[in-house]
């Protein structure tokens, strides 16, 4: 780790176009890749060439286009499997995060919960991870029930525990790295208690996925959904990564073309897994552009993009800590928390903050960042919240710092 | 001087007019800023068809805050009807500054809530 | 018409870059638009643009980049919107057109569909437009009826009368041109007397829009859903226009963030239209390459767009009908048909002659083409297909001709 | 001579052995392959543990109806236990032509269904 921190990853940053812009004649500071990462040249290339040479509909298709176009996507769910430690045939694409989520909880939710069924989220989840669960237990009866979160942000494994001791739990959705907080949950851990006790699990891996080594299948979560546009990939695609058995038997979620068998007038069979959940044409150019992305993050190496999200973290946890009247948001220690953190400053509302930033062009987020519950918990309408990706250097904190005692002069503090 | 934070935005911000609460009250109600999650309540005390007097209630930002603070010196003693006719226009020249698209919501929420009150009409001010 | 049967449009050849390749040394003749279109160097061009100076995540973003994404993003919507007729407001961005039905489906049909209610489909349906209505006619116990198909494969507004004449018709769901037989369908007369008749319509327009103005305030249907794939757009994104009135009553479909207005632990409430429809990071660079699409149609001209059409099908009409034990499905009259040609060859099956074609680097699909009901109403496991864009010429019909009396010689007939 | 469509190919596909319907018969299946639509069946008569008669019935492309015909000479009279451990090596070698993976489902359908019709499994052979 020493390594990386005085050699950071700093050579990639000439792969990302977008990290080239001024904004009145300032060097973009992109400090959002929690809401979406860049995209290096690799991914954007990726997918012009194939409109550009191989575009086609996949599958079905006799002539030499596409079966090239079905190669690409196909080679591509291969890549991404492997990516994430997941057999191709559970592999799943979406729309995105959300997507992938609403796919189990109508799908998986809708045939497995029913009146007095509990389905176990915590405070920190995005709402993404929340609203599905409260619309199917709203329909099906089923209760939800919340874990809280610590001080420091974290979860605690003995109210995970006495929840699942009280029986009847169904399913628990965790994430695997708070939007907001950093919190690197314990999911392995969770996933092991959750099958002990008969339920299953889905881990929400959008944070994760793109910032750390995450292996699937010896994570042991039923289910895990995660986002390209997160991962250096493209906009228009998620990814569910199910278990085959659950797969196998839950009915299709979205219908149409594809994902048949057969039609019939009154009923139809389903295609094999995946496509069992992917009706109409996939998406793409999109696969294309989120199999780049992977092999991007494998050249890079994710331990080397987990090293480096670290050290970040840590530094930036270390000169926030300089600004006056902060509070920082989440576990305090770099080692338990992913490449993201949320802040508030007393007496300047985070959207002031964001303003004053955005005029050195340093990018930051302001707002709820979708977890309203948390925010609540919280004792705050709002939290700021600058978060990190390969591109990033150290002298973007120092650019956000700078921001920031610029924002306090501004608000005369 | 900064064009957006002007000394008497950061003060109205700082020392909101006519902010808490009022019971009892005639008229109230309560909205938020889904973008970025401010709260803001209103309460309104109707007298011979005028507001004779008002609070804000919640969280927001400088533009928020000030905006609220601002209006509410001139809302108060207006006839009730003359509220309801009142547009976006109206808060954007009482805050005295350029708003940006991004900032538009913050600046109109306290007449949104104000228009909630008094018509029932929950919807963003043009 | 004289003027483009004269003066085909071949003069946007030279923007489809996928147009330039050869196969064997044989330049490819793409006949395969119905499945999905080829695209212009101005959609690809606007996509990349935007992954490399713009991207950022949409709405909520304080900073400079990410009022530009929002910007191009929403700014895309409305072109998009006005295209088709339609208001923003009510244009909903899905993954795909399969995606947009299935927002109605679950919507729409899980609230409004009980015992006794009638959905009516038609035997030309593509299966998006046919299995999430059998899904959620089971879930909710209404019965799914199809209006048949004529000879020349049209469908009876006689029929239709008897079948809403009967009552319980709550939806009728017809696409507005056939994927297979290319039939025009007279939807402006059959939203007309489902409306009377207390029913909505769905237009699957998958088809149509690609290839015709199509004015969809004008049209009267309360749902109308596309997909830009088809359009000479990327894939990852498709469209749902619905009546604002049906819209605004409709529960969400997919939850997540940025469709909600505010999250509480128990429950939730939802955003203003459009976006109480669209969960999670949306198709942004996708919406970006529809709106540079619809702006290249609609530079072309749409009435333009149709006559070629129009032409090209009548003279694949008049040129296929001179092979040999051909039979070509579908109205005979090009002014009756989208450009969409399905025929068969008695002795050979379908996928020998997609085979044969492809030597010849003719692209054309065959299959059931995802409309397995129609498929048994014409007695036959397959069809061959080929279709048409702007960028289709004569010869490109010529060089078809020629592929199939190739297949004839192979075959020894 | 073309090198998918060889004489024989065609002369199967034109002239396809042991198709129809067998009745009565012992085992049977019935199956389609997805990509194109085409359906195929099959009939079979057991006799001593063998497959003592069979009839493919259906409709499919040359590949498919080819590969039915041909194999369908070899299946009958082989153990039902034989069948079971055919793989889609068998099925490409006796068609004695290159299969390009788009068309490796039609030549594959018949040897799926007879492993439908004698083991029960429905999934596509390796
Ligand atoms: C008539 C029709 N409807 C629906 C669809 C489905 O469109 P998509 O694949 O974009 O979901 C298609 C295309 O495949 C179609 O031709
Ligand atoms: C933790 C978490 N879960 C889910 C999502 C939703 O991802 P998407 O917007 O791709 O659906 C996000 C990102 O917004 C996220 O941060």
């Amino acid at each position: 780790m020493a390594a990386v921190a005085t050699q950071p990853l700093v050579d990639v940053r000439a792969d990302f176009p977008v990290l080239q812009r001024t904004f009145d004649g300032k060097p973009v500071v992109f400090l959002d890749s929690a809401a979406t990462a860049q995209k290096p040249v690799q991914v954007i290339d990726a997918m012009s060439a194939y409109y550009r040479t191989s575009n086609s509909n996949v599958h079905r298709g006799v002539y030499a286009l596409a079966r090239e176009a079905t190669d690409l996507f196909e080679g591509a769910r291969k890549r991404v499997a492997a990516f994430a430690g997941a057999d191709p045939a559970t592999t799943i694409f979406t729309g995105n995060a959300s997507g992938a989520i609403n796919l189990v909880a109508y799908s998986w939710g809708r045939t497995n919960l029913g009146p007095g069924d509990v389905v176990v989220v915590t405070h920190m989840e995005h709402h993404s991870n929340i609203v599905p669960w409260q619309l199917v237990c709203a329909e099906r009866g089923a209760r939800l029930r919340y874990l809280s979160t610590s001080e420091t942000g974290e979860l605690s494994l003995d109210e995970l525990d006495e929840v699942l001791d009280g029986g009847s739990v169904k399913l628990v959705a965790v994430a695997h790295v708070s939007n907001v907080l950093g919190t690197l949950n314990p999911v392995e851990e969770i996933a092991a208690r959750a099958r002990t006790a008969g339920a299953v699990t889905l881990v929400d891996g959008a944070q994760a996925m793109p910032q750390m080594p995450v292996d699937i299948d010896r994570l042991g979560a039923d289910f895990y959904a995660w986002t390209a546009h997160k991962a250096l990939g493209p906009t228009g695609i998620g990814v569910l990564h199910g278990r085959r058995e659950l797969l196998e038997t839950m009915p299709p979620f979205i219908a149409g073309g594809h994902m048949i068998s057969r039609v019939d007038l009154e009923s139809s069979s389903w295609n094999e897994l995946p496509w069992k959940f992917e009706a109409g044409t996939s998406p793409i150019a999109e696969a294309v552009g989120l199999g780049a992305a992977v092999d991007y993050l494998r050249a890079v190496g994710m331990d080397r993009v987990r090293a480096h999200e670290r050290e970040l973290t840590a530094y930036a946890l270390e000169r926030l800590a300089e600004v006056d009247d902060i509070r920082i948001f989440g576990p305090l220690d770099a080692e338990r928390r992913g490449g993201v953190v949320s802040f508030a400053i007393d007496g300047i509302h985070a959207h002031d903050i964001a303003e004053i930033c955005d005029r050195e062009a340093v990018c930051i987020r302001a707002g709820h960042h979708c977890a309203q519950p948390l925010m609540r918990t919280l004792g705050v309408a709002a939290t700021a919240r600058a978060s990190f990706h390969v591109y990033n250097s150290r002298d973007d904190v120092d650019a956000l710092v700078s921001a920031l005692q610029a924002a306090r002069k501004v608000f005369e503090l | 001087m900064d064009a957006l934070y002007r000394d008497y935005i950061l003060e109205h911000y700082k020392n909101p007019r006519n902010f808490g609460e009022l019971e009892p009250h005639d008229l109230d109600f309560h909205d938020h800023n889904p973008l970025c999650g401010d709260e803001l309540g209103v309460h309104i005390v109707v007298e011979d068809g005028k507001v004779a007097d008002l609070r804000f209630h919640g969280q927001g930002c400088a533009i928020s805050q000030a905006a609220a603070s601002i209006t509410s010196e001139e809302l108060i003693g207006m006839p009730v009807a003359e509220v309801e006719r009142l547009g976006a226009d109206w808060v954007i020249d009482q805050l005295g500054i350029d708003i940006s698209p991004t900032r538009r919501k913050c600046a109109l929420l306290s007449l949104k809530v104000m228009r909630g009150a008094t018509t029932g009409d929950a919807s963003w001010p043009d």
